[in-house]
């Protein structure tokens, strides 16, 4: 679907390993994904995969060991003015996970959201900043009342909100959202998920959405990513992927989630993996990124990218 | 279950009333606000805090309450017990004991507070400048430190005042010259920890700049442990002070220092035990005060007791 | 693990060497020569004095001498009192120190855990304000008010225990409790919210849920994890007890370093303070060693990291 | 089947600095021999404190057991002393928590931590303790569980700890397993793999569990029979067909309509609008009719008793009194109450 689209972010061959010598983790080994204007593309993986070291290497939290990120054709990291780097921070911007950790528990929720216009000299006079604020606090379902509150008096979901809401004062192209829901409570999180869909439409937003639930990602992303040991081993449309997985982790993972569901579930069958047996099926080959179908791109060898091919023929 | 009669017209649909849900009833506390609220419970900490300020008042008026001086000998009445025209008694240049207790109160109080400062400012900026920076330079800084650190406190601060002349600025020098250490210390891991946090990546993704996140984010985040670490230097110096006074090392005659006096009043023990007890006792009500204190603010900021 | 040691031991040998080096130019820039205090001196009987004592020589190599015979674990001759060394003093008076400081250790951890336990758990009732009451008292009292109370109460107003000097087991009493008096009160408080943070831990609550009764708990799994701290207390501990000692020996006429110590500092016996500070201070570094080694063989999960470490 | 615990108008609160929590506000039910009962909803709907107080596990104070009666094989645990509590927790009841990472003792063996309960309340030797415990240790999937008995909890992965905390529960062989929220803080597929070992082991030994969590999909996965909680009560229960095919609440409507389904060509989730309310000051009325939008007057006014929907299925809402309006339930949970309707014609 999104082929004929324009790229906003490039990422190519990104990497980000920490530490030296024999602790070295290779957190991200070599990245390459594209994400298109006005798409929500879903990183899913399980914990430690390197998911969320993505996203911050994306947005510069962390220099990239190595690799590029083109936002718009320009790379965002390597050597960079104080003002290009400020022009990026206003159109990237970041939700986080941890609805307490991510507001400043000394700041009021004025404070917090306005950090950005401040940072940037976006409103001319109190006055105004303050009608921002207002306005931001309406557009993530908070009132006036709220601004002079502090993080600590409000719901986890609440504040999921007023990080969103500070995130948007910036005006930004692209959000990378970084397990946004996962710490809130069920009913919470539709609500928060509603949000970021109509937040999307009203400003043309473009979502990088990290979670490792994946029947949350489906629902919101167009395309997903699933990842492995800091590598991505299969990339498709949400619905190209739930219909045809082909790498065994994806398959695993995905039957693996439980559906609200009794009958499903009583029928469910689990699939394994197994990374040993799997390297020994592949018989030395490194893998290589092919496109199965058009759009699709597995993680394979030559014999799996064959087999894989077969497969979707006889559907 | 039975049914009860209940009026029709009560099953009117009305929908929810979602915006009250999102109501806060309870009214808006700041974060120091509500640490004062919880720390005012705490009964003992508020018995540390009137007994200090009833110290700090009485160090500036207590020594004019009496027609004596801190300095003035007067042989013929030394050595008095306690009575009506020595109320502290006199020691043995007969002094009054009242008078010198409350310009002892001054150099002590002094002593501590000063010492307290520098820590704060050293340690702050080592601390915080190697916790921020990270990677090499706080390798380095912090190395330094250790070094520091491993050299044992009261022995350095013993040869520092045996060798420089005896006074009020060799103390409180020999006092810092390893003491801000532990401030350091403190302030780094608490950057290092809140470097990490969420909202100060949120600060950095939004484009400020360090000095905006140390004044807005680890700045006033560092505030409680800086303040609890205070509280519990303040009280070691005046320690130190009684420490090395008995050694022969603290402030020069005629000085009054608590420490100075409770020296004395140890070698008189055994005849004018009233010696000793003033002074001993000014000196451990003022370091109860700011334990106890250090103690409520630990308790007040303590996260984990918050709701 | 071999590793660790090994780079600690380079830590300590550098921390060693500062302190060496900053105590000797320090007593190099004390003021007066060190015979000043006695009667004039004939100026050759004074040069040959400082012959005697290496004082002739440029500064530099005298600091190169002192650190060589400190190396040589030799510091020389006493200033004040002639025909002693400073080895002697220090073999003389540390079996005296070390047996009070030991006495004194074993008091302050005994009670400060003891107080501290019963306080955490009796969290709130009245137990816990007596505990903290007396702990808050042995930190509020300095060491020597302490001595001095005691010894005024317990030996001249009671006369229950002896005065001073060292002599049986009685006379250990009292210097070994005032010794103690500010450490053990730090224990108790370390010990109470160590505790009070264990015992908040989700296992306990999995011990409680097997139906373990609360000594069973306590002593099988709180104890355990809370006394991590105080374990790495006992630095501290023993530099507070080391420290303690000068006065209390003082006070009680013991013939121990710390007397020694301060008489030297008394009589600007500069030797004997160079000496003894760096005597002490080898003490201290190789004690925390010591507890620093201790604390990964207690604490399995320091192990680990080790490991990955190596 | 007979019941094996049965709880009877549970009240249990909490005095904090701002006042009474009252986390739990009366609740009724019961668990049969060898069935799972899972209680959901959101956190601080007091879940997690009923089955602690089954345990009586709640520190106290600052809870307390303000009412009720907990029927453990008809005798009452709300009234035992802690002696006598000490004999049902871990013998007859056993429990899992959530978080396997703090829940065992660092500084203990796994092997001895599994043992305890054993020597305690089974008075063996520790030797055979010990062969009992590498049985479990096996018996949870845990590989060369000869060595892994003498390892320490850091040595074990989240997923290996929690089944070494589940052997830690098995160990006295409990009539009733308490499970709060084990699966979490794991990973989807670690969590797959638990959950099929406690099917499997409730096979095994026909144990009764009560699974606590929030997440419906592990609901429909593990549980026979269904508890909905809200605002410290329970609002609904049922076996797990009905109350997923045939949900009454509009809560439990909620929870449904706000989770993406799979096959469906989805429209826009449907989400509870509002928080969840301050059980400081409970609202008068259904503590749901803030959020409800099918609220009516009554809902304000004053609590909804349990309608009975079927003998096994129950629900605390106005929307079933005789003289409430029909409303629509949201399409998602029109199209499961059509299959249940399917399903029940096919039976």
């Amino acid at each position: 679907m999104a082929n004929n689209q324009e790229v906003l972010v490039d990422i190519k061959n990104l990497k980000q390993h920490f530490g030296r010598g024999s602790h070295k983790v290779k957190a991200v080994d070599g990245l390459n994904f594209q994400i298109y204007r006005g798409e929500t593309f879903g990183l899913v993986g399980e914990s430690g995969c390197g998911k969320s070291t993505t996203g911050r290497t994306i947005i510069r939290l962390y220099d990239a060991t190595d690799g590029e990120v083109l936002f718009d054709g320009e790379n965002v990291h390597g050597k960079k003015s104080k003002a290009d780097l400020k022009k990026f921070n206003r159109k990237m911007q970041m939700i986080f996970q941890d609805p307490y950790a991510s507001l400043n528990p000394r700041m009021t929720v004025s404070d917090i959201i306005a950090e950005g216009i401040d940072i940037h000299g976006l409103s001319k006079d109190k006055k105004e900043r303050k009608e921002r604020v207002v306005e931001l606090l309406e557009t993530v379902g908070l009132n006036r009342e709220h601004a002079n509150r502090y993080p600590h008096e409000f719901s986890g979901g609440q504040r999921q909100r007023i990080g969103i809401a500070r995130a948007l004062a910036v005006d930004p192209d692209f959000i990378i959202a970084d397990e946004p829901i996962s710490a809130l409570d069920v009913s919470i999180q539709a609500q928060v998920v509603n949000l970021l869909k109509e937040l999307q439409e009203e400003k043309n937003l473009t979502y990088l959405f990290i979670a490792h639930d994946l029947s949350m990602v489906k629902y919101i992303s167009d395309r997903i990513g699933v990842m492995y040991f800091g590598k991505l081993v299969e990339v498709a449309s949400s619905d190209d992927l739930y219909r045809n997985a082909f790498h065994p982790y994806t398959k695993s993972l995905m039957s693996a989630i439980p559906h609200p569901d009794p009958d499903y579930e009583r029928n469910r069958k689990r699939v394994t993996y197994d990374l040993q047996e799997h390297l020994r099926e592949m018989d030395g080959e490194e893998p290589e990124w092919r496109e199965v179908s058009p759009g699709h791109w597995v993680s394979c060898t030559k014999k799996e990218f064959e087999a894989y091919q077969q497969q979707l023929q006889t559907q | 279950m039975q049914q009860q009669k209940i009026p029709k017209e009560l099953f009117e649909q009305v929908g929810g009333n979602t915006t009250d849900s999102e109501k806060i009833s309870r009214p808006s506390i700041s974060f120091w606000k509500d640490v004062w609220m919880r720390f005012k419970k705490n009964k003992l900490a508020m018995t540390g805090v009137v007994l200090l300020v009833i110290l700090a008042i009485m160090s500036l008026v207590g020594p004019h309450l009496t027609p004596y001086n801190y300095y003035e000998n007067d042989l013929m009445s030394a050595n008095q017990p306690p009575s009506g025209e020595h109320w502290f008694g006199t020691d043995e240049l007969g002094r009054d004991v009242f008078t010198r207790i409350w310009n002892g109160a001054q150099i002590s109080l002094f002593i501590g507070i000063a010492a307290a400062l520098i820590d704060l400012a050293i340690g702050v900026i080592w601390g915080g400048l190697s916790g921020y920076i990270g990677g090499r330079t706080d390798e380095y800084m912090m190395r330094f430190a250790d070094i520091l650190w491993a050299i044992p406190y009261l022995l350095m601060v013993i040869l520092l005042m045996v060798v420089f002349e005896p006074g009020l600025g060799t103390m409180i020098a020999a006092m810092t010259i390893t003491g801000w250490i532990n401030m350091a210390r403190i302030v780094r891991g608490q950057v290092l920890q809140l470097k990490s946090q969420e909202y100060v990546m949120a600060a950095q993704t939004l484009g400020a700049n360090t000095s905006r996140i140390m004044a807005k984010h680890l700045i006033p985040n560092t505030m409680g442990p800086i303040l609890i670490t205070m509280t519990l230097t303040v009280p070691n110096a005046i320690f130190t002070e009684a420490f090395l006074s008995y050694l022969g090392l603290g402030v020069p005659q005629p000085l009054a220092s608590w420490g100075t006096m409770a020296s004395d009043g140890v070698a008189a023990l055994q005849y004018y035990p009233w010696r000793l007890f003033f002074p001993a006792l000014f000196i451990s009500l003022t370091i109860f005060a700011f334990n106890v204190i250090g103690d409520g603010l630990r308790d007040a900021l303590d996260p984990r007791l918050r709701k | 693990m071999l590793k660790y040691i090994g780079k600690r031991l380079l830590y300590m040998v550098l921390t060693l060497w500062v302190i060496v080096t900053v105590t000797f130019f320090l007593m190099r820039a004390a003021p007066g020569s060190p015979f000043s205090g006695e009667k004039e001196l004939p100026p050759a009987i004074q040069a040959n004095l400082e012959a005697y004592y290496g004082l002739d020589k440029s500064l530099f190599m005298q600091y190169v001498d002192y650190l060589i015979s400190v190396v040589k674990w030799d510091f020389g001759p006493s200033l004040k009192y002639k025909g002693q060394s400073v080895n002697d003093l220090i073999s003389e008076g540390f079996p005296v120190s070390f047996a009070l400081g030991m006495e004194a250790i074993f008091l302050a951890l005994a009670l400060g855990v003891l107080l501290g336990a019963v306080a955490a758990l009796r969290h709130n009732k009245w137990q816990d304000y007596t505990a903290m009451i007396i702990a808050v008292l042995g930190i509020s009292v300095p060491s020597f008010i302490m001595a001095s109370g005691l010894q005024y109460v317990l030996a001249i107003k009671w006369s229950v225990l002896p005065v001073a000097r060292w002599e049986s087991f009685a006379h250990t009493i009292l210097p070994a409790l005032a010794l103690a008096s500010t450490p053990m009160a730090f224990i108790a408080r370390l010990t109470r919210s160590s505790m009070l943070e264990v015992i908040g831990n989700d296992y306990i609550k999995t011990a409680k849920s097997k139906g373990l009764n609360s000594t069973e708990i306590t002593v099988r799994h709180t104890i355990r994890n809370a006394m991590m701290p105080v374990v790495s207390y006992m630095g501290p501990l023993i530099s507070a007890i080391l420290t303690g000692s000068f006065v209390i020996e003082k006070i009680f006429g013991i013939p121990g370093l710390g007397m020694h110590f301060v008489t030297s500092i008394t009589n600007r016996d500069y030797s004997v303070i160079m000496g003894v500070t760096v005597f002490f201070s080898v003490l201290l570094l190789v004690s925390i060693l010591l507890v620093d080694i201790a604390y990964s063989l207690i604490d399995p999960r320091i192990k680990l990291a080790d490991k990955k470490g190596e | 089947m007979e019941n094996i615990l049965e709880v009877n108008d549970l009240k249990v609160s909490f005095n904090t600095f701002a006042g009474e929590v009252q986390a739990v506000r009366g609740v009724n039910f019961h668990v049969k021999k060898g069935e799972t009962l899972a209680i959901v909803g959101e956190s601080g709907s007091g879940k997690s404190v009923t089955t602690q107080s089954i345990m009586r596990l709640i520190p106290m104070p600052p809870g307390e057991i303000k009412g009720g009666e907990i029927l453990f094989e008809g005798t009452d645990l709300v009234k035992k002393s802690d002696k006598q509590m000490e004999k049902v927790r871990g013998k007859d009841i056993a429990m899992i928590f959530q978080d396997p990472m703090t829940s065992l003792n660092p500084t203990m063996k796994i092997g001895r931590q599994i043992m305890e309960s054993m020597i305690k309340h089974r008075k063996i030797a520790k030797t055979d303790a010990k062969k009992r415990a590498i049985e479990l240790l096996d018996l949870v999937g845990i590989p060369k569980p000869e060595q892994r008995v003498d390892q320490y909890p850091h040595e074990f992965s989240g997923g290996m700890r929690q089944r070494a905390m589940i052997a830690v529960a098995l160990a006295s062989d409990p009539k009733l397993l308490i499970a709060d929220e084990p699966t979490t803080a794991l990973d989807v597929t670690i969590q797959a793999q638990i959950l099929e070992l406690l099917k499997d082991i409730q096979k095994k030994t026909n144990t009764s569990i009560i699974f606590i969590t929030h997440d419906l999909g592990v609901v429909a996965n593990v549980a026979d029979r269904v508890a909905v909680m809200y605002g410290g009560k329970i609002v609904e229960t049922g076996s797990v067909d009905e109350v997923f095919y045939n949900p009454q609440h509009p809560y439990t409507w909620g929870l449904l309509a706000s989770m993406p389904s799979l096959d469906a060509e989805e429209g826009e989730l449907q989400a509870i609008p509002g928080s969840p309310p301050d059980l400081t000051n409970p609202p008068k009325g259904d503590a749901f009719a803030a959020r409800n939008s099918y609220a009516m007057k009554v809902d304000f006014e004053m609590e909804p008793p349990m309608f009975k929907v079927s003998d096994t299925h129950y629900a605390a809402t106005w929307l079933l009194h005789e003289d409430a309006p029909k409303v629509e339930p949201p399409a998602v949970v029109r199209k499961r109450i059509e299959h249940f309707k399917e399903k029940a014609g096919e039976r």
